[in-house]
This record gives C-alpha cells, structure tokens and sequence, in this order.
C-alpha cells in the first residue's frame, strides 16, 4: 500500500465527533483499496468534485439487484477502486444485533471487501462499501450462507425499515419489529427482482412521533395509532404534577385543545373523540398516559423526497387498520398487492406512487384500490369545483323536468 | 357628441353635510339594533346609516321609491353597500324612528349588520346570461326568504357572507364565502361541428379547456371532447357557442362552505365543496334551503363567540364536521386539481 | 304587452325577503321587453334551462368596451328582448348618491331600456339590464351628457370599486373614495379599450377587514394598513372592561397572542412589532384601539376566481405603500403601470396575471416590475432547492479552488 | 449455492433475555443523564440504553470495537437507531456506570438524546456517489465538531433533527429536518454528445427534466439545454452520463430549516430555504458551521420551551425570523415550482 499524504482529510481528525477519516484510515491498513479511497477522497477535497462514475450493471445470479455499482473515474491511477462497488444487506428489524451476527458481517467483509460499511444506509441496509465485480457473487454467496439476504436496488421494493417499537418503547401501537420481518419476507419477489415504474419504500413506526420518518421517506408509511381513547393514570399525574406545570407543557400544547387539567382535584382529562393522538401529553408524561387500547396503524401513501414533481409527504389512505402477527398482517399485504398493481399499471417510468396519484387524482387512486373515500384522507375538501361525474352518479341524482327523480 | 373617458360621476357631490364634515375623522361606531348603524366623529357628530335589503335586481321604481325616502329623512343621500344593501344616511337622529317607521310600513327589510345574515352577492343566472347551471337571483330570493331571521336580528355566532354564482366563471365570487352555492354542470359540452366550423378559432378552443380534454379534429374542420377528461365547466362553451352544456336534467347545485375574505384573526381562505350537487329544483330549491339551513344551525349550535363558519371547522376538523353535519363523504370532494396536494392530508393526526 | 301567466315565478313573490320577480312585474308596466323578459324566464323556470345566447359585439363610438351584448335563442317568440344588452356605468366611489343624480339615471333608462338595473353589478357597476342594439350609442349619449361614463368590459381594466372607506368608516387607512375616483380617471383608456391578455381588476378596501373582498376579487387588492402601532385609549378600555371579557374575546383571539389585559390595572398592551394588524381587536373594541398613525396600503396581486388554473387570492407585493391624494398617487399608478407592462408582454390570451405570474415565477414578475423580494410576499420560503442562478450572483459567490472568491 | 430470497435476519434472534421478556410490556422511560435512556417495563424491569454517536461511515474494526464493548457490558447485545447511533443495551443496572467508563475513557461519544443534536442523517458524497454537489461525511463531521456541547447535553429547547442531501436526490431525506444541509449545483450540464450517441435513450432523458430544459436535437442525435430554464437538479445525470453537472466552482451548499416530521403537537412539515449557497470549503466548511450556529443559537434564544425549530419559525413568523437571523432574504427563496402558490401570502397579515 502506497502511503500517501493527505493533509485536507487529516484536519478532519481533528475534533470531538468520531471522524469517519479516522476509520478509512483503520481499513486501509488491511485494505488497499480502503488506502486508495483516501487518496481519491483526498483529491475530490482539494478539486471539490466526486471522482465516482456513473454505475454499471452489476449483481448477483437470480436478482435485478441489492449491488450498486461505482467505477472510479481514473481507473490507471487508482486501479484498486477501479470497481468499487456497494453491497447493500437486508438488516434485522430495528437494527438489532448479537456481537456474532456482527462478527460475521465482518468476518466475510473482511475477506472480499474493502473492510468499510456504513451502519446502516439511509434506507436501512447494512452497507458495504467498495467490493470488485468478481467478488460480487462470492460475497452474496458467503452472506447467503450465514443468513444474510441482499436488500433492494433499482425500480423495486426497496428494503424497509421499522422503529424499535415493541422492543424497547412503550409508545408502541403495533409490532413494528415482526411487521417488518414479516412484510419483507412476504415482499422478497417485489423486493429482490426490480419490475416496477420506480422504487417504492415502506417504513414502520409504532406511533405518531414516527421515529422512522416514514411520512417523509416512504412511499407507505404504516404510523402506530389507537382507535379508543388514551388511558390516564391519575395517580401518576398527580406526581407529574407536583414537579411541572402540566396545564402550560401539556395541556397548552395540545392541538386539539382537548386536555384539561384540574388544578383542584389534580385530575387530567381528555375529550377522547376530540384527541387527534399526535402522542405530544403521551410523550411528555409518559408514567401518567398512555395509548388507548384499540392499537393498530395509520396507512399513509406517497412520500418521497424532492425529484421530479418536489418532495411530498405520504397522505392518509386508511385511518386505522389493524396490524396483527396473528393475521399474517393480512389485510396490508393485501392492500399494498392492490397499490402496487394500480401503480404498476398507471405509472410512468421513473413517476413515485405519490406523483402518480397526484397527476391522475386521488379519486382514480381510490378506485383503482378500492377503497372507499373518507374525510381522514384530506386535511380540508376540494376548493375548486371541478368534478367529475359518472352515468352511475348522475343517473342517481339527476332531476327529471317534472321534478322526479330520473 | 359624448364626451369620452370622463370617468365616473364625482362622489364628493354625493356626500351628505355630516361625511363632508366628519370625512376621514370618524371615531367609533355602534349598532343600536339591527340593521341600523351608529358612527360617531370625533367632533361628536352622529351619523345613522339604515340597512335595507333589495333584490338587486331591481326596477327604476324601486330606486324612485328609495328617493322619496332619502329625501324625506336624509337630505337626499344614500348609498349602497358591497352587499347590494340601500343604506339610508340619517344624519338628523329625529329622523331614525320616524324613518324606521316608514320602512317598516312599507315593508322594506332592515337588517343585515353585524352577527347577522347579509344580502348574497350574486349573478345573472337564467335572467341575463348565456351559461348559467342555475338561477341567481330566484335561489337567492329563495334562501334570504329561509334565513330571514338571520337577517334582521344580530344573534350569529358571527357574520355570514353568502356568495352565489349560477356557473363556474364565479361572476358572484363565491369562491371565498362563509356559505357558497355554485350552479355546476355535469355533463360535457354538445359540440355543433357546423358552428365551429362557420368561424371557431380552434386553436384558442382546445386552448381553453383546463383538462386538456379537447384536441383539434382536422378531418372534420372541428374539434373532438374526450368525455372522460371533461369536468363540465364550460370554459370551451364561454370560449364558443358551439359547446353547448346546459342540461335541464343534470345541472344543479354545490355547496361550498367555510371561506372568508377578511384578515380578522385568520387570513382570508377559499370556501370548500361540502356538497357536490343539489337538483334544481325551481322555482324554490328546496333542497338548497334545507342543507345551508342545516349547516347554519350546526354552526350556530357549536361555533365559539365570534367564530365564523370557515373558522369553526378547522377548529373541529373538517372530518368532524362532516360527521356532525351526516353528510356523505365522497371522492367527488378530494380534489384532484392542480393544488390537490396541499388538501390531502400529510399527517397522522385526524379525529375519527 | 301580452299578459301572461308566471306561475313559477309568482311563487317567487312569497316570502318576507324582496322579490326580483315582483320588480320584474313593476318594470313590465312601462317596458314590453320586461314583460317578455319575465315570460322567457318562466319558460328557464319550466325548461331549467337559460334562454340566452353569446353577446356578439356591440358597442358605442370610441369605446371597446362597456356593454354586453345579449340576445334571446327565440327571437320570433320573443321580439322584445330579440336584443337585449347590458350597459355598465361606472358608479361613484363607494357607491354614495344624491336623490337627483339617482333620478337621473332612472329617466335615461326608462326612456331607451326595460327600466331593470341592477344595483349593483358584482363587479361594482351600475347595470342597466337590457336594451336594444339601435338604443346604446343615444343611451351612452345621455349618460355622457349627464355626467355618467360606461364601465369596463373585455380584456381590459374593469370598472374598480372601494369600500365606503373615510366616508364613514372609522378603521380607513387611506382615502379609497378618493383612490378609486383618482385612479379610476388616470386610466380611463386602460378601461374604455381592450388590449391585454385578459381582464383586470382593482379593488379599494381601507383596512383589512377588506370589505370590498379584494384579496377574492380583484387581480390588484390595494388593502388599507399601517406601519406603526396600533393606538390604545386606556380610558375607553375600561370602560369595555366594564361589560366585556377583553381577555377572551380580543386577547385570546389575537393571531399572534401580542395583547395583554392587565387585569389589575385594567390597562390592555400591545406588543407593537408582533401585531399583523388583522383589525380584530379593533373591530371588537373601536372605542379604545385605532390604527396607527403612518398609515397607507398593502399592494397584493393576483386575485381572481375559478377558471382556468383555480381560484387565486392576491398576494402581497408591496408590504407598504403610502397612499396619498397630495401625490396623485404617483406611487400606485407608476407601478400599476410596470404591472400591466410585464403581464402584456407575457400573459397568454385569457391568462389573468396570477396566473401568468404562477406559471413564469414570481422572481421573473418581480424582475420585470422593478421590485425587490421581501419576506412578507411569502408565508414561507421555497421548500424545494430549485433555485435558478445568474451569472452575476455566481460571479458574487462562487469559488476558486484556493478559496479565494471569483 | 446461495439461498435465495431468505429475506434479513430473525430480529428475535438478535434480542437480549431482558427485551424478550418485557417486549411491548414496557411502561415509560426516563432519561437519566444525556445519552442514557431507561425504559422501565410493567414487570419493574429496567433497560439501559446508551447511545453512543458513530460518523456511520465504519470500518469493521470499529464495528469488533463496540463487540467486545457489547460482549462485556450488554451479554452481546446492542443496536443501531434510525439516526445511526449505536445503542448499548444494558440489563444489569451494576454494569451500567461501568460501560459508562469504559466508553468516556476510549473516547466515545456519548449523548443524542432527549433535547440535544443527535447525529445527522446523511448520504455518500465524494465518497462513493457519483453526482454530488459536496461531500457528506465531511461536513458532518464539521458540522458535529462545530455542535457537539448539544450533543452530550440536553440543553436544546426541544430535539434538533438534522439531514444532509450531498445532491438534490436527497438520499439522507433532508426535506423534513429541523435544519437541512443540501448540496447544490449552480451551472447547467454539460453534454457529452459522443456519450449521448453511444447510447442514451434521448426520450427518457428529456422527460427526466422537471422543467422541460432538455429538448430533443435530432440533427445532431443528440439533446439541446435551455440554460434559462435549467435549475441544475442533476436529475438529466442521474438518467445519463452525458449529462456531467458538477463544477467545483459553484457547487455547494444550501441551507433550510424548520422541516420535522413528528405528529407530536404540529403535523410534519417541510424544511424550507433560508440560505440558498454556502461555498464548498472543504475541508471544514467553516461558513456551514458558522451559519448552522447562527441559527441555533438564535433558537435556542428565542424559542419557548418544547418549540422545535420550525414551530418557533412558525409562530413568530418567517418574515420576523429573517429579520431577526440578519440573513438577506432574495427572490431565490420564493418558490416558482409547480406547488408555489401555497407559499405566497395571500393575506394582508405580516410583520415588518
Ligand atoms: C446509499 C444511500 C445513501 C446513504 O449513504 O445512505 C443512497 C445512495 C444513492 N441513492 Fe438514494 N440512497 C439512499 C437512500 C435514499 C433515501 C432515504 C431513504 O430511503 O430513507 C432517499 C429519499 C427518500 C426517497 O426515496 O424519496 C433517496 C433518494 C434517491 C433518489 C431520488 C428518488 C426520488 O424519487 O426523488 C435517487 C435517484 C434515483 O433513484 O435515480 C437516488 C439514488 C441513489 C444512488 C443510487 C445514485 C444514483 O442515482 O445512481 C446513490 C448510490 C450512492 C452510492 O453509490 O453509494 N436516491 N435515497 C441510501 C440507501 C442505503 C440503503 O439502502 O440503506
Ligand atoms: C357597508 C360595508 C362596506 C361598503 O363599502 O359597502 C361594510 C361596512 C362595515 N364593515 Fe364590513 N362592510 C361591508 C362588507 C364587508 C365584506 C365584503 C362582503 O361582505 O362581501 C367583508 C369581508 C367578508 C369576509 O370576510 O368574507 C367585511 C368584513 C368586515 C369585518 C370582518 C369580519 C370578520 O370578523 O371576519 C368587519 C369587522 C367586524 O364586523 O367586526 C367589518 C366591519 C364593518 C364596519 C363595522 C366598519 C365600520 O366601522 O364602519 C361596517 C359595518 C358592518 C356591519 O354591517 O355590521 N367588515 N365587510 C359592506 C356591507 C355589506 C352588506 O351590505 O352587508
Ligand atoms: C354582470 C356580472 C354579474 C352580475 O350579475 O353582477 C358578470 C357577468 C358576466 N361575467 Fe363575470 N360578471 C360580473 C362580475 C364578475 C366577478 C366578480 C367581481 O368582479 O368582483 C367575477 C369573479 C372575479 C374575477 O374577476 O375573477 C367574474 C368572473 C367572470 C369570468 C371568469 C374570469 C376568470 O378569470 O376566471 C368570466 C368568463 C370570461 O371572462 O370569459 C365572466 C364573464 C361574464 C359574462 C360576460 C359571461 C360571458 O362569458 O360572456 C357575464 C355576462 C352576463 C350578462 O350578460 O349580464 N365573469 N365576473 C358582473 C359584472 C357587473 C359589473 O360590471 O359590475
Ligand atoms: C432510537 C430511536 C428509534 C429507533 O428505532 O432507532 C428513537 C427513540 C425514541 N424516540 Fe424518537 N427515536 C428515534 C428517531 C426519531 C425520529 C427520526 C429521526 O430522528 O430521523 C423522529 C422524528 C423526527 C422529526 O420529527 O423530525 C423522532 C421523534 C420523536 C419524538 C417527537 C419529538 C417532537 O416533539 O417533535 C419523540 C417524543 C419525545 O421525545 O418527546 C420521540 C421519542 C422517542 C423515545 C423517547 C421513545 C421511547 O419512549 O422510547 C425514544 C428515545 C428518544 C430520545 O432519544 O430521547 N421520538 N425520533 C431513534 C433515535 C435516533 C437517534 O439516534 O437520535
Ligand atoms: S415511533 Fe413511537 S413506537 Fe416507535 S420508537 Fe418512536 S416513539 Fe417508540
Ligand atoms: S395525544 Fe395529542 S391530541 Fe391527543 S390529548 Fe394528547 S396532546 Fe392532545
Ligand atoms: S356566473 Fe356564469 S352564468 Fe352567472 S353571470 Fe357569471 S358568467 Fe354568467
Ligand atoms: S367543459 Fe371544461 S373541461 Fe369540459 S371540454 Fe369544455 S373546457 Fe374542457
Ligand atoms: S374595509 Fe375597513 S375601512 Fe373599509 S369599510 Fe371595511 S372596515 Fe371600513
Ligand atoms: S390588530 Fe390583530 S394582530 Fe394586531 S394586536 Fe389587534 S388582534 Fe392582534
Ligand atoms: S444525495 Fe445524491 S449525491 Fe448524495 S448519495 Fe444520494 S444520489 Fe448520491
Ligand atoms: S439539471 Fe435538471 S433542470 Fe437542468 S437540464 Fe438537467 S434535468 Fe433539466
């Protein structure tokens, strides 16, 4: 391995943060293409510009995809990230690990890689970072062996994600963990043979402080909620109440106004059907309220970040559903299967289910699933009042000259 | 020879004494009892302003009549209002009772100021124009007739402004009103391939249609709807005579509710479609009456002092209000337009 | 005149409200038309269907605009109203008359049309409501003669309407009657001869309570504001406090909570740099607050109503402007004047300049008027990253590779 | 032969005795010190979670490093979060101090939770993409330096969420984030007409383009940019090599705040613009930092308590924040987009 200089990538040790310099540097002693990674990045710090070409096809026997592919710019000068591509595995849900799983990770990536990972992707894979063509297939094969799976590349179901949930949170309105693993596996032909108009996430939170960003960075975000209302402990206020003012951070904050706190009686009580279960007095005083008892998730559709049509946020498709283990969560496989196949059919290429929707209208979308209308799905209704009418419909309310109904 | 561009008759030669001497330099007001306003200058000066509603549509007799009265109690002066309300100027406040004597006597409505119902902005409708879905001033007549408590006492919530517009060019603006009626087509236009073709501009027909659903026909020297694309609202038809869109059997009404034009408290916001259509059902559109009837009640019954309409449901939530309203949800109320996505809602919080 | 029956519309005369149909009839004494007027209307009644046709163009000498033609679709049934046109009149300013100037119109109208106005037209006009093609030019004639001029109609500036204003309002912060009148005159030809992209539209509200609904309606809202702080009469407080809840009726409801009621002293603050001067606290308690004393107007552009792109309400372009009879409101007229400029050069046909400033971008309008961006244009900035750059602010921020600016 | 389609790892496998045990049973948590989370179950169980800050750019050595750290504290167990700390996860409370130690003494960072900065979400930069407009890491690692004192306290008045997009993709899902840093392009693509040639599907690259900037040039079989209508979204790149759009000269950096995505009290929210170019001084980015800064401390100046970012922007409106931040407000930071008209003030409510 060449020792080289790198004096713009050196001022980044610097610094209290853990410095991801520091850790290309630990790689490059057992890696040379780690090494030449330093000397690239080093070159893209003093040029600022990426020295990364656009990637080609590269995979696995019986996927469309889970490899990225990065060829350096340069290859002569830096033949050793000549191939530098990225293996992106499939991660337990909530990123849970034994130090065994984790050894084997590194174990195998040790032998073929270039010894860097990022823990996790911004999706949620395991990441590995740099790895030539050859070894593609070897390294799969390896992960293969010990358990693992390639998670999603290209025009697919991208890999999902959930929040600890059930694991160690009590906010959690479903089983965010199993959903995830259960769903993924339903979803590994979606997942692993890319065939749509473009890619498509889900991410799983357990309640509304949605700590997987879904409603942003999914295109189905599936947000724990309740049906009933939520559950207060009095007892557990009144000590809430001897240390904080409950009325000016909980009650004064409520969006829906529907909380009151009785400065008397040291009683909190709750408007239920007013709540909107925004989780805000849930989260403040977490000993003294808690979700109802009726739990399941809010379906939202669309979320996707700023290219092409700009960034939107996943909108309410199904206000409450219930998600349960013991179903086989039956009823989201079965409405994502109905989406996706509406999206399939309607989609352009490279057009997120969200921009679809938008082009052709939300009530095509709704048809097209068969799911009926309700007013949950809108912040307020139409403002303009361009509608549409079908025979059925008019046939229904039309007016005969006599006054009576057609 | 006419004189041109003289512009419009001076109003400083149609001010009684008492704005001459108060202009600008008014103090404060006060609504004495319906219909019936106070403003005081900061000289002390009382001016009486009298509300009357009219028909709008009015005969040069009725103008005639109001001038007898404005000459007996106002010195000749009156005006009218944003509202197409009279308002007799008393500036002599002997005159107020006497005045409102006569009005009721001869049984002008006085009415119409603060928490109250007001006059509806409206339109020609079957009266004058050429594209109406439905009457103007026959459903206006019809819904004051309805909500005439509303109007000649103060005991709303807060004001209410209607707004009706017989087709989609909104000539009545309704499209910011506490409570609007909207005449609505809802079959697409017929086309007259022999109209379009003695001297349509075709290019500035397909041009006019919002959805795109109308593309040039050159065969046939005409154009051709894609009915599937078309929402009926008869820009093509506005553009050409040739693209017929009354239907007896299928015209009506919707009703939008909720917008307001003033900045007090909240900012201005456009009304929102509760209802996708009511027959119309002339000469008294009683289905009409009835729902804004039933959406006023539920108004007054749950708004806060001083809550408009538009401010009452958002406070609730409009999912809310359409449960405490029963009225039916349907996908005709999603919008599917340009703005569409800023109505869905991006958010997990809503109220069952 | 033929008398027949209208029992449709008879049905009309009921009821406490004031019947059109009954001034129909008053009308019908004098005018054949406006007794067929009422029998067209009660076949629209029966049919549920209008019974008019596309205006063609009428007109009178020197003018482009003011009347709109209006034929019935059954002449031979119909004779009296075979023409049947519309002449708008430009009112005066906040809509004030004197008996005599009244009367006078009503002698005009009885002599050469069907005696029915109506008053007024939603955009502000004096409607005369059906008269024959031979009769406008002797109509306008007379009305000219008396001091009456038409209003606008096509692709043109239309008739402007104000709010009574400081004729006999308390909250007016500026002179509408006397801006309306002013500007009305200064562009007499913008409004007698159509020649832009589409109709334009002013309104004159003195304050934000925008009684003319302005924001809604007009393509330029010129709404009355302040630039100090609103005025508090302490005395006159009290006097409130006697029979009102202040805090609750006029604190609470402050959008951005900058009142305070004292209610020991009995004194009611206002944070002054806080305010938005929405009028509310004004409105409720116009005895003890008043507008601040720098007073002038809020420029918004935009407004108009459904058709094409929807329904769009003005929006601020000029945050404050003084609106001032002593300087002709040179200001105002001078940008009004860039204003039309600008959309005339890009507006499409039938493209109001909302909607031409939607689709071109408000940095390019702002350019092309000579208007510096300032936050209050906006409720917030631009979510989306898709900012275009020129060369002179490249040339202004961007870098060399030794960092030094360009 | 590989098995296919086995999916990830069973999470149940992956779960410490404590966890099985109190799964969905747990009861509350608190926060004991700044990057200690206790989770208490209904059987009185507690569960220590402490969350140490990673750059998530890891070797493997690290990844053995935190192991071993597992292995003697945790029985083996730890986890990830969603923001890529790793979370040591402690059942025996006697070994919780202990830990604490051990990661003070290797250097470990501690904190991330509660009202503090926690780590920023972000992407690959000049690392391994191919169409960044900065680097990621790098200005992480800055930005966090820059930061740190509200990482291992909890002194914020409310949680700090930040993103990093190195391109307009926004892979590190910036658009929702209490302060967002995204990389920026200024100048249009250059076409590589030979790349276009050799096999770009034309039709697809000009529909790429969000504003109709690329049009087709058969002649020459190959595309032409409109540089006016060019808003350097990258997204012709994405679609094509030819299309090369870095330019180390004007890329750079963008700054938007008050995005969030929790329902808890407001709805989700997008960040919006507030600094539309920062220049690209790697390696420290010193004009980042410093305007991130800025901004948060003016916050935490300002804010009421609990308020994130974008509700404190919010209530004191945005117009009132730029005044009070210094930062000159362009015409850049108007949207022009196809959703722009809900950003313009269509009210006559502001601040001066
Ligand atoms: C690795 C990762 C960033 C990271 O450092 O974590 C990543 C990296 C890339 N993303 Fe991404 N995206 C990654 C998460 C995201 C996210 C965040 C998320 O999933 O929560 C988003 C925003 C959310 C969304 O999906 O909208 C995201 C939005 C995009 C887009 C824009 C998609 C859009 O519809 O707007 C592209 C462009 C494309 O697909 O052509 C893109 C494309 C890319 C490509 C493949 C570049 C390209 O055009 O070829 C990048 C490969 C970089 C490389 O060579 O390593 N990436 N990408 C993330 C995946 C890791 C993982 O699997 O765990
Ligand atoms: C006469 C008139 C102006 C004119 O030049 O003709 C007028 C006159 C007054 N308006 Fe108005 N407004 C008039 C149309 C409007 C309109 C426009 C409209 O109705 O189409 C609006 C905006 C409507 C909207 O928001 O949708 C309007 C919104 C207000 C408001 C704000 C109400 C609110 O809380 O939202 C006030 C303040 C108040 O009443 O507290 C107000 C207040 C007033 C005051 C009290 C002002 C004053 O101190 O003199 C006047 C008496 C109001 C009353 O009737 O109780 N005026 N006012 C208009 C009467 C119309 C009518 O005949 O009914
Ligand atoms: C007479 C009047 C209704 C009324 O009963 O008061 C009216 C009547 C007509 N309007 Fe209007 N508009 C009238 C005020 C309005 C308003 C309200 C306003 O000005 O405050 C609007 C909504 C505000 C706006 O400008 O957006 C309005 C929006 C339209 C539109 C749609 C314009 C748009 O950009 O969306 C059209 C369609 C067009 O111009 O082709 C239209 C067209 C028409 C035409 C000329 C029908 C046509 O397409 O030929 C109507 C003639 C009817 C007739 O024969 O009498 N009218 N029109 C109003 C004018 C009276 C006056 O001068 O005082
Ligand atoms: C560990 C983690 C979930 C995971 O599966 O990994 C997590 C865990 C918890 N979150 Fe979260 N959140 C986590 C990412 C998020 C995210 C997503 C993100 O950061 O990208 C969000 C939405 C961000 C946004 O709104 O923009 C998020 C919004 C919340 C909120 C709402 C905060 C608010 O008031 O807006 C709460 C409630 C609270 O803290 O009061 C919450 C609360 C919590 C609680 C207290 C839940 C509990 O009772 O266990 C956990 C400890 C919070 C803490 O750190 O103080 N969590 N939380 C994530 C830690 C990320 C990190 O390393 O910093
Ligand atoms: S989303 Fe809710 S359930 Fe999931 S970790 Fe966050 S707070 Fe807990
Ligand atoms: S969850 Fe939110 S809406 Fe419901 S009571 Fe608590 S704070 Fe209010
Ligand atoms: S709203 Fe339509 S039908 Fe009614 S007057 Fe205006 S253009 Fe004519
Ligand atoms: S009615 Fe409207 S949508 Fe239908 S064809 Fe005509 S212009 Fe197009
Ligand atoms: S807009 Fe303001 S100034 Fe004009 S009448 Fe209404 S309240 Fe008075
Ligand atoms: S005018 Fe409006 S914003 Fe200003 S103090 Fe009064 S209520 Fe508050
Ligand atoms: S944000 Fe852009 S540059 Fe960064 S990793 Fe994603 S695609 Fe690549
Ligand atoms: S960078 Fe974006 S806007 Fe510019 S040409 Fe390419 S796709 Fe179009």
């Amino acid at each position: 391995m060449t020792e080289k200089n790198t004096p713009l990538l050196d001022e980044l040790e610097k610094g209290k943060w853990p410095s991801f310099v520091t850790e290309i540097k630990r790689a490059a002693v057992k890696s040379e293409a780690a090494g030449e990674l330093l000397q690239v990045l080093e070159r893209s710090y003093k040029e600022r510009r990426g020295h990364w070409k656009h990637g080609g096809i590269v995979g696995v026997r019986g996927y469309g995809g889970g490899v990225i592919g990065r060829y350096v710019d340069e290859p002569q000068t830096y033949p050793n990230v000549a191939e530098f591509h990225t293996v992106r595995l499939l991660q337990p849900s909530g990123w849970f690990y034994n130090t065994k799983t984790l050894r084997t990770v590194c174990d195998i990536w040790e032998k073929y890689g270039s010894g860097l990972t990022n823990m996790h992707g911004s999706t949620g894979d395991i990441i590995l970072l740099g790895c030539k063509t050859e070894h593609i297939q070897p390294i799969f094969d390896e992960f293969s062996e010990a358990g693992f799976d390639l998670g999603g590349s290209g025009s697919c179901l991208r890999t999902p994600n959930c929040c600890v949930g059930p694991g160690r949170c009590e906010h959690a309105c479903y089983d965010t963990l199993e959903a995830c693993y259960n769903i993924t596996n339903e979803f590994m032909d979606e997942l692993h043979r890319p065939m749509w108009p473009y890619k498509s996430k889900i991410k799983f939170s357990g309640c509304a402080n949605d700590c997987t960003s879904s409603i942003a960075r999914s295109d189905c975000s599936v947000i724990g909620t309740w049906r009933d209302t939520l559950r207060i402990d009095q007892e557990a206020v009144k000590e809430y109440a001897a240390k904080m003012n409950i009325k000016a951070a909980v009650c004064d904050k409520c969006p829906t106004s529907c909380l009151t706190f009785n400065a008397e009686t040291q009683e909190l009580s709750v408007v239920g059907e007013d709540c909107t279960r925004c989780m805000h007095c849930i989260n403040v005083m977490p000993k003294a309220i808690q979700p109802g008892k009726e739990k399941g998730a809010t379906i939202l559709i669309g979320g996707k970040s700023t290219i092409v049509q700009s960034a939107f946020m996943s909108w309410v498709i199904v206000p409450f559903m219930k998600m349960e283990a013991e179903d086989d969560f039956a009823e989201f496989k079965d409405l994502m299967r109905r989406i996706w196949e509406w999206w399939d059919e309607h989609g352009k290429s490279r057009e997120r289910i969200g921009e679809t929707i938008y082009r052709l209208g939300m009530t095509k979308f709704l048809n097209g699933i068969e799911v009926a209308p309700v007013p949950q799905m809108v912040f307020r209704p139409r403002a303009n009042p361009y509608v549409f009418w079908n025979q059925d419909d008019l046939d229904r309310s039309g007016t005969a000259l006599d006054g009576s109904k057609l | 020879m006419a004189i041109l561009d003289q512009g419009p008759p001076h109003y400083k030669k149609m001010l009684p004494p008492i704005i001459e001497e108060n202009y600008g330099k008014w103090k404060y007001h006060e609504i004495p009892r319906p219909g019936v306003l106070k403003h005081v200058g900061e000289s002390g000066a009382a001016l009486y302003s009298v509300r009357v509603g009219t028909p709008r549509l009015v005969s040069i007799d009725f103008i005639r009549d109001v001038c007898v009265i404005a000459d007996e109690y106002c010195d000749g002066y009156l005006r009218w209002t944003t509202r197409n309300n009279v308002e007799f100027l008393v500036s002599d406040e002997a005159k107020l009772n006497p005045l409102l004597q006569k009005l009721e006597a001869e049984g002008y409505s006085v009415g119409g100021t603060g928490r109250s119902v007001s006059n509806i902005v409206h339109t020609q409708g079957w009266v004058h124009c050429h594209t109406p879905a439905t009457d103007a001033s026959g459903v206006v007549k019809a819904v004051m007739d309805d909500l005439y408590e509303y109007f000649n006492t103060m005991k709303l919530p807060a004001k209410l402004k209607m707004g009706l517009a017989c087709c989609l060019n909104m000539c009545g603006a309704a499209h910011c009103s506490d409570i609007a009626i909207v005449g609505v087509h809802r079959t697409p236009p017929r086309i007259n391939h022999e109209v379009i073709r003695k001297g349509t501009e075709i290019p500035s027909l397909v041009a006019s249609c919002p959805t795109g659903a109308i593309r040039p026909d050159p065969k046939n020297k005409s154009v051709i709807v894609n009915e599937d694309k078309c929402m009926y609202c008869g820009n093509c038809y506005t553009m050409s005579p040739a693209m017929e869109i009354y239907d007896p059997k299928n015209d009506g009404i919707a009703i939008l509710i909720g917008g307001k034009t003033s900045n007090a408290r909240t900012s201005p916001s456009f009304s929102r479609m509760v209802i996708p259509f009511l027959p119309n059902t002339a000469p008294r559109w009683p289905e009409t009456t009835e729902a804004i009837r039933k959406i006023l009640e539920l108004w007054i019954a749950n708004a806060n002092d001083g809550e408009r309409v538009g401010e009452w449901v958002e406070r609730i939530g409009w999912e809310r209000f359409f449960t405490l309203a029963e009225l039916p949800f349907s996908d005709m109320l999603i919008d599917d337009y340009i703005f569409s996505r800023e109505t869905f809602r991006t958010s997990a919080q809503f109220k069952y």
